[in-house]
């Protein structure tokens, strides 16, 4: 087995009274793609944000290459090298496409006040290096032509790549994506299939998927998680989550008797 | 697949103690030592140390009743703050010149009184038209403001709205100073006698300058009356001044809690978006919750100036801010959080200067410094309940 | 960019800054005198000390140059009055002063010298009574060769802020109105004032809340002090309360509110405690109408109110009614003259109503001696244009004796007080101001003169 | 129907409150044309036309209607000002609205009696709302440039008196004529080639540049000469007279050589040229007439009406040309720009006189500190109130610093020591420069310490807190008790202007900065360095944060930016560029008083930030010298200034969010540029 990249352990998190995440295990492994699924409001988007650092959990712990992040906020997180997007895609209303993906480097470049004032030798080198690491991402995501534009006013499935984008700015080792294919047609869920593959693949870079498209994440995943009501009812290879009568019921809702009509999948 | 442990297994992870946060936090941790040796300041005035306590108790008592009426109008106008940012999340900057509107045109209601002679003849009815039309023309002010200035921008980005609030409340204060002229006016005197069989106890302060005596003058008299010990001056201003504000709210809760669209205003507060779904007019609420804001600061308004009988285009800002920081104080969107913070920022800004032995000056430094304490302390004010990161 | 580059670059900037600074001028010492009133006697600048206040004036304003108003042959002597025409708060103040010069300048239209005869004209400009509305309008005259003197500024921080640019252009500027006491004694060649100043209004009032009924005064031995914050009301009250305790009164409290504030309960309940037998308030009507107003409710209705010059308007009255029965107030026109009442007809006249301020005699008067100092000092030129040496015109407004004007006669004391020292005191009765004691300032002592019942 | 009309509405109701606020009693003497058009007649004429046009082009129809639509939109807002002066003759109004020093009557019906007079006013009315339909119905272009050049002879009337002393007319005939020369004599002769084009402008220009030289040198200049023209000094005459043979005919050779390439160069400078040299003829004509009656107003309006017709034609193909422009071409376009307006901004105290310069410091210092908010609301979006702290606390240190105060006198207040005591103890006091570094750091710190509480609050809570602390601070420095260290109601007086000593250098290196033209070099060179270091800020990682964490702060932590850092970097940067504007306005009105440091202050700088544009430096700029320099020009308006803020707040937020000059203008273009 490669060497573990994420190790969460008995992740707690409760918004007063109602309880999100309830002794949550998750695991991933180095270049590995892994999954997380579970009907809505099992807790998929909480579980991100506690390990991004946007919500504080209320105990368990998080270790990320053997480092705990537990209480770290989300720029720290960042630091250490988990980057993510977000379900409904939040991007800076006044910024360009090519500037989004700067302000991704942030937790990356070093220029202090000093050198942005006084724009020292230092200063305007690194803006340029920047400037080309980012024209080579927009490259990687296909959004040259689009670099200049206000990233709010792109299409929909541009948008996403920019939120992509961004996040590979800061050269994350793990990479959260959240409902990445929500509100695409089946030919942009096909790119964006080979897109991630390439991302492994190319830039050897974990991926960790929030996903409802069923074909997408049993064709591409090698490890699913499966969450309900807060806790982790199923986790193993696609194969294995498909057979798992626990993760049909909590999908398909209680199996009326044994030989219903609905029959076996 | 590794098998599925069981909660009970895990240690808890114990919630670090208050102590700790404390002192981890340095903001927090200055302000604890400053509100400390603030209190011990108090503690040496008001504690009886060699002879006669700094700070007598009897003028505790007086400058009590003071900071209470004085808070009772911040409660009013602080109330017409809890509806809007319940409902819109946003602060009505405009509102301390709603206020001000009220008490001008209060004052044409009651001078016209006065020139008809209706203000002699009939003074309780006289002081019900003046407080209906200050509360009338505040609301349609509010109205006005709402419609012009914040309808339009209601989805616009968090500064916008704001930035439009203050426009507003400087253009409001500007307009009402073109119009009617920047001298100060003043509320003509008025009697309002009840209980006339209390006279023989009243003695010579009864008596008005006729020399007979005619009751209980509720707007302009002042009775020295020594109460357990303590010789206080009472003006039946400050009880009517209180016991309306108290009624006003009272009123406002079981409109907001026990009607039906008090419940739509509930709703749109808890999601706007949702309460549209549910056939709630969004827009309706939102003006009638304008419309009540004004009709409290229109009566909040006419009540100061019968008090303090002066007015001006002025007067509106200085209340406005304090106003909110009693909202803030008792939690925002809180509707008795309001009313209870509008008494104490009072009886503080009355009672703590002397108290401390400071000079009046810094009645002001006073107010805005608990406001900073409290943010610092209780974000969400007193009564008020954790602000989710939605509205926060 | 390693860090010794980054700390060098840093370092680089720091040195740059000392050196820069380093090579600035060594700290030239400006000896700013404050109000230092003796204890004992009355604030008179002796005239060395002026010398040397001039002197340090110099180095704070470019060296004095032989400078001249030049106006050509057929063109008009112009005259400056800066005073706050807009501000609704200010405004009456304003216009009443612009009145003042407007009647005085109607009087008399030219002024001859030499056998030619010039037309005056009175250029108004709005100050808003604020620093930089006196200096922005101080620079507007500086910059116009035909100003020969200027009536104002209007309000002793406009005073204050415009006198250094006056000094510089070596104008000469008589104020109907700016009485902070401190202004004829910061060394300002060009600052001149034909109203009484505070020092003397502070110093003539404490005299006569302290002295015994017998004697004219009030009698009265405790006294509250309460400002509004301005530096008009500030200084009054710091001048007073010097004063008083010196003559062994006791000022058992002292304290000031915020200009916007109205409830001063909390305050006055608080001065309650100390049993004062008198209120004295520096500030301005509506304040001063609150507080007359609100000391009944905190248990001091029997304690006496007086104000200043600033409360002596009908305002006051109108806004405090009953309360404000009784109050006393001082005030600078004293001299009831038959000439004062000659032109305050002319003024209903011309204006249609009664004036709302108290400066528009000062400023008839600091008018005149204008005309007058440029009669005196101004020369035709060959080309037949007047020229007007103006460090003469100076001389000769600063050495200005025994002047009749509308407020009594004028003496200039060498450092810029033009005014005689007479303060009058009123008090509210049935519904007016009445004047009932004139104070005047007899070779350092104060006497105190009761008009018959 | 009612949708249509309700512009005319709001137009009527400004127009009551109008009158009603008694403005135009204080503006009845005011000419705009000298006895043609008052100022009354001019506001009262522009808004019924504003109300005809829009209620016409809302309905889009034939000139018939639209004639009928304006006069309707007449009526609307004439009916309402007529039944005022008939219900005045009823009942006193004085009592309800106290500005209404004189009747309604005497201020609308041109001093004519009642009935007549109503008439008159009426059909005048109509008569406009007439004219503003038809105009809307008319082409677009047309009914620009008509409204535009109506405009500007309004403004122009008004301020002629001030503008009559900026170009004396020998200059401008001077200017004048190297322009007509140059472009004339280079299309007759070098029409072909671009070079002999430029050659013989230069020489024309040079040739005028002679003449005027041995004009000056003649003496014929001086004071009452015969060729004076007017009572303004020329400026050649000023300018180094005894080189002037060879500086002015340099200067007017470069004023021929662009005459000469009006028709060739880039669309940019031809604009320029053109456009400068139609002002020059408007300051001339009025230096000149030094008065403005009918004869010059329809002057002015032929001018800008002639100027206005190739205005928008110009600047499209301006913009479109720079486009076009490559990278290296935009850069020396650039740098051309940023001379060209440096170069203007050095002589410009030198052209407009004491007065002129000293709006122009007040806006300069306006400038610092609106470039210092700018960083904080523009690009960090913290809504800070209580700016003006920070203008205090650099104003009180170099009070403290530069005069004998507690600090300099080793802890003893001055007043305790007499006259000659101050000069020996009082050592500590320090020469401007020093101070003002100090001063900067200072309220550097001061954004420091207030920024710290505020870091997790956000929007209407931080604005609050911020104006609470603003007041705090204001009511400390005014507090009795302090009075020994910050003089109290007094403030601190006497602070000297800054010296310049630089004898160890030259001996005659000793500059004192007492005039308003050297406070005026102080106060550019501040600008200067502002713009330098909050432009590079805002370009670089540090201001893409500041916008990431404007736009969103949650996403913005998201990407590694520590949002409490940040903040408080913005904070303290934003205080450093108000102390450095504090001390300047304290060492030029020789005190620290302070009235001067009230909530207005604040709420002025965060109107022309928000106003200008938010985040845009040039926005700034443009704010202020409209919303803090045209009051101080027109001083009449300057009572109505806070009215106008408050309505502009609105109204930009309302229909202009972006501001006048938005960022995202200025930004891609500087992004454009930089690369």
């Amino acid at each position: 087995m490669t060497q573990l990249l994420l190790d969460v352990q008995g992740l707690m998190k409760r918004f007063d009274g109602l309880t999100a995440l309830r002794w949550v295990d998750l695991q991933v492994h180095e270049h590995a793609i892994a999954s997380l699924i579970g009907p809505n409001g099992a807790g998929k988007t909480t579980f991100f944000n506690c390990v991004t650092g946007f919500h504080a959990s209320d105990d368990g712990e998080i270790l990320f290459r053997g480092e705990s992040l537990w209480g770290k906020t989300a720029d720290r997180v960042v630091l250490a090298g988990i980057a993510r997007t977000f379900q409904s895609t939040r991007l800076f209303g006044n910024m360009s496409v090519i500037e989004h993906v700067l302000v991704g480097m942030h937790s990356r470049l070093k220029t202090g006040v000093l050198d942005a004032i006084l724009r020292t030798p230092f200063a305007r080198r690194e803006e340029s290096e920047a400037a080309q690491r980012a024209r080579a991402l927009l490259e990687f995501v296909g959004l040259t032509a689009y670099e200049q534009q206000l990233a709010e006013r792109l299409p929909y499935g541009l948008m996403r790549r920019v939120e992509i984008a961004r996040a590979l700015a800061s050269e994350p080792s793990l990479l959260l994506l959240d409902e990445p294919t929500a509100g695409m047609n089946p030919q942009e869920t096909e790119d964006l299939m080979r897109f991630i593959r390439r991302l492994r693949d190319e830039r050897g870079i974990t991926i960790l998927l929030i996903e409802h498209d069923m074909r997408l994440v049993m064709t591409i995943s090698e490890y699913i998680t499966v969450l309900d009501y807060g806790k982790k009812i199923a986790e193993g290879t696609p194969a294995e989550i498909q057979r798992d009568s626990r993760v049909i019921e909590a999908y398909l809702g209680v199996m009326p008797d044994e030989g219903g009509e609905f029959g076996r999948p | 697949m590794t098998p599925i442990q069981t909660q009970e297994m895990r240690a808890r992870r114990q919630p670090a103690s208050a102590l700790s946060r404390l002192i981890r936090n340095p903001v927090q941790l200055i302000s604890a030592i400053i509100l400390l040796g603030l209190f011990l300041v108090a503690l040496r005035n008001v504690l009886p140390l060699n002879g006669a306590a700094e700070y007598q108790p009897d003028q505790f008592a007086r400058q009590l009743i003071f900071g209470l009426a004085q808070g009772s109008i911040y409660a009013l106008i602080a109330l017409g703050y809890t509806l809007v940012y319940g409902i819109l999340s946003m602060i009505n900057f405009a509102h301390g010149e709603i206020f001000m509107a009220g008490a001008y045109m209060g004052f044409f209601a009651i001078t016209a009184a006065q020139e008809t002679g209706l203000l002699a003849s009939d003074p309780v009815l006289a002081l019900f038209i003046t407080l209906l039309i200050g509360m009338l023309s505040s609301a349609v002010v509010a109205v006005l403001v709402e419609r012009i200035a914040y309808r339009p921008l209601r989805n616009a980005p968090r500064l916008v709205p704001l930035i439009t609030a203050i426009g507003a409340s400087i253009a409001l204060q500007q307009i009402f100073l073109r119009l009617f002229g920047a001298s100060t006016r003043r509320y003509p005197d008025v009697g309002w006698f009840v209980l006339p069989n209390a006279c023989p106890a009243l003695g010579t302060q009864g008596l008005d300058d006729t020399g007979l005596c005619r009751g209980i003058d509720l707007i302009g008299g002042r009775y020295d009356v020594t109460v357990i010990g303590l010789e206080l001056r009472i003006l039946p201003i400050h009880f009517l001044v209180f016991a309306l504000s108290l009624a006003l709210m009272i009123a406002l809760w079981l409109y907001v809690h026990r009607t039906k669209s008090g419940k739509a205003m509930r709703a749109v507060a808890e999601d706007r978006n949702t309460a549209a779904l549910m056939g709630v007019n969004v827009d309706r609420v939102i003006v009638t919750t304008f419309i009540l804001g004004g009709l409290l600061a229109g009566a909040g308004g006419v009540l100061y100036a019968l008090y303090n009988q002066q007015v001006s285009p002025f007067i509106g800002f200085l209340p406005g801010i304090k106003a909110f920081t009693a909202a803030v104080l008792g939690g925002i969107g809180n509707i008795p959080g309001a009313m209870f913070g509008g008494l104490f920022l009072g009886v503080v800004e009355t009672v703590a200067p002397s108290m401390l032995g400071l000079s009046s000056q810094l009645k002001d430094v006073i107010a805005f410094g608990l406001l900073v304490m409290v943010l610092i302390f209780r974000p969400q004010g007193i009564f008020g309940e954790v602000l989710s990161s939605k509205r926060g | 960019m390693t860090r010794q580059a980054r700390l060098l670059w840093v370092a680089a900037v720091i040195i740059f800054a000392a050196a820069f600074s380093a090579c600035g001028q060594q700290p030239q010492i400006v000896p700013t005198i404050r109000p230092t009133i003796t204890p004992t006697g009355i604030p008179t600048a002796t005239p060395e000390a002026s010398a040397e206040a001039t002197a340090s004036a110099r180095l704070v304003g470019r060296t004095l140059l032989r400078q001249a108003s030049v106006v050509s042959q057929g063109g008009e002597v112009v005259i400056g009055l800066s005073a706050a025409l807009s501000g609704e708060g200010f405004a009456p103040l304003g216009i009443d002063i612009q009145r003042g010069a407007q009647l005085a300048l109607a009087a008399r239209p030219t002024v001859r010298v030499g056998g030619a005869e010039f037309v005056v004209s009175l250029d108004s400009q709005d100050d808003q009574c604020s620093a930089d509305g006196g200096q922005a309008v101080a620079t507007r005259f500086a910059a116009d060769e035909r100003v020969v003197g200027i009536v104002g500024p209007m309000c002793s921080s406009a005073c204050r802020a415009a006198a250094p640019i006056f000094d510089a252009s070596d104008y000469t500027t008589i104020s109907p109105s700016c009485t902070a006491a401190d202004l004829s004694m910061s060394g300002f060649t060009s600052f001149n004032r034909a109203v009484v100043s505070d020092a003397f209004q502070g110093v003539i009032a404490a005299e006569f809340i302290f002295r015994p009924a017998d004697q004219g005064g009030l009698g009265v031995t405790r006294v509250a002090t309460i400002h509004d914050g301005s530096p008009y009301g500030d200084g009054l009250v710091r001048v007073m309360s010097e004063r008083f305790t010196a003559l062994g009164g006791q000022i058992v409290a002292s304290d000031a509110i915020t200009v916007g504030d109205t409830d001063f309960r909390g305050l006055l309940e608080d001065i309650a405690q100390e049993e004062p037998e008198l209120i004295y308030f520096a500030g301005f009507p509506a304040d001063a109408a609150r507080i007359a107003d609100q000391r009944g409710d905190a248990g001091l209705e029997d304690a006496l109110f007086m104000g200043a010059d600033g409360i002596r308007t009908q305002e006051f009255i109108d806004l405090a009614g009953d309360s404000a029965v009784g109050a006393y107030a001082s005030t600078s026109i004293a001299a009831d003259s038959n000439a004062l009442s000659a032109f305050l007809s002319l003024y209903l006249g011309a204006y249609g109503e009664e004036p709302p301020a108290p400066f528009h005699a000062n400023a008839y008067d600091a008018t005149n001696i204008l005309l007058d100092a440029i009669e005196a000092t101004a020369s035709l030129d060959l080309d037949g244009s007047l020229v007007v040496d103006r460090d003469a015109l100076r001389m000769y407004v600063r050495n200005v004796t025994d002047y009749p004007g509308l407020t009594g006669v004028l003496n200039a004391n060498g450092s810029g007080e033009l005014s005689v020292a007479d303060i009058g005191i009123s008090q509210v009765r049935d519904n007016a101001f009445v004047e009932i004691a004139i104070g005047s300032v007899v070779d350092g002592s104060v006497v105190l003169l009761l008009n018959e019942e | 129907m009612i949708r249509a009309v309700r512009p005319a509405l709001y137009i009527s109701a400004a127009a009551l409150l109008l009158v009603l606020s008694g403005v135009l009693v204080s503006f009845q003497e005011r000419q705009v044309v000298a006895g043609a058009v008052s100022l009354n007649a001019a506001l009262i004429a522009g808004l019924v036309l504003a109300a005809g046009m829009l209620t016409a082009g809302r309905l889009r129809v034939r000139s018939g209607m639209a004639v009928l639509q304006g006069m309707i939109a007449g009526v609307i807002v004439g009916l309402p000002l007529v039944l005022l002066v008939l219900l005045e003759r009823l009942i006193d109004l004085r009592f309800v609205f106290a500005n209404l020093t004189q009747p309604v009557g005497a201020t609308l019906l041109f001093s004519l009696e009642l009935v007549p007079g109503l008439l008159v006013f009426f059909s005048s009315c109509l008569l406009v709302g007439a004219l503003g339909g038809f105009l809307s119905s008319v082409s677009r272009r047309t009914m620009r440039i008509t409204v535009f050049s109506l405009a500007a002879t309004v403004v122009v009337g008004l301020v002629a008196d001030q503008l009559d002393s900026v170009i004396a007319p020998v200059d401008g005939l001077f200017i004048g004529l190297a322009l007509v020369f140059g472009y004339v004599g280079s299309d007759i002769f070098g029409r072909d080639s671009f070079w002999m084009r430029l050659l013989l402008g230069l020489f024309n220009g040079a040739a005028i540049g002679f003449v005027a030289g041995l004009l000056a040198a003649s003496g014929g200049l001086v004071e009452g000469g015969g060729l004076r023209l007017g009572h303004v000094p020329p400026a050649i005459m000023i300018l180094v007279p005894g080189y002037s043979l060879i500086i002015l005919p340099l200067i007017f050779g470069i004023l021929g050589a662009l005459g000469a390439l009006m028709r060739t160069t880039p669309r940019m400078i031809s604009t320029f040229v053109h456009y400068g040299g139609v002002l020059v003829v408007i300051l001339t004509l009025l230096a000149l007439r030094r008065g403005f009656d009918t004869f010059d107003a329809v002057m002015v309006l032929a001018i800008s009406a002639w100027a206005f017709n190739t205005f928008p034609w110009r600047i499209e193909e301006s913009v479109r040309q720079f486009n076009g422009l490559t990278v290296v071409q935009r850069r020396v376009v650039r740098v051309a720009v940023y001379c060209a307006t440096l170069l203007i901004l050095v002589f410009a105290p030198a052209f407009l006189g004491q007065y002129m310069t000293n709006v122009l410091n007040l806006v300069g210092l306006y400038i610092i500190m609106g470039i210092g908010l700018n960083i904080v609301v523009g690009n960090a979006g913290l809504l800070d109130l209580g700016y003006v702290a920070f203008f205090a606390i650099g104003a009180y240190t170099i009070g403290l610093l530069t005069t004998p105060s507690i600090l300099t006198c080793g802890g003893v207040p001055p007043e305790a020591l007499s006259g000659e005591l101050v000069l020996t103890t009082c050592t500590g006091i320090m020469n401007f420069w020093q101070a003002w570094i100090v001063a900067i750091l200072a309220s550097g710190v001061g954004g420091l310490l207030l920024g710290t509480p505020v870091l997790r609050l956000r929007g209407d809570y931080l604005a609050i807190v911020t104006l609470g602390f603003g007041e705090i601070i204001r009511i400390m420095l005014r507090y009795d008790d302090f009075s020994p260290v910050f003089g109290a109601a007094q403030g601190i007086a006497n602070i000297p202007r800054p010296i310049l000593d630089l004898t160890t250098l030259n001996p005659a290196w000793y500059f004192v900065f007492d005039s308003e033209a050297s406070m005026y070099y102080l106060i550019l060179a501040s600008i200067l360095v502002a713009i330098f270091v909050a432009s590079h800020l805002g370009n670089s990682r540090i201001g893409r944060a500041w916008r990431a964490m404007r736009a969103d702060e949650d996403v913005a932590q998201a990407m590694g930016i520590r949002l409490a850092r940040a903040k408080l970097l913005a904070f303290t940067i934003g205080a450093a560029f108000a102390g450095l504007g504090g001390a300047l306005s304290a060492t030029r009105l020789f005190g620290a008083y302070p009235d001067s440091f009230s909530l207005l202050v604040s709420i002025n700088v965060l109107s022309l930030v928000i106003i200008g544009g938010m985040g845009s430096i040039p926005g700034v700029v443009l704010g202020a010298f409209i919303l803090i320099g045209l009051p101080e020009v027109l001083r009449e308006l300057s009572d109505y200034r806070l009215l106008a803020f408050g309505v502009l707040l609105v109204y930009t937020m309302l229909v202009r969010p972006q501001g006048l000059y938005p960022v995202r203008y200025w930004q891609a273009s500087a992004q454009a540029l930089s690369r």
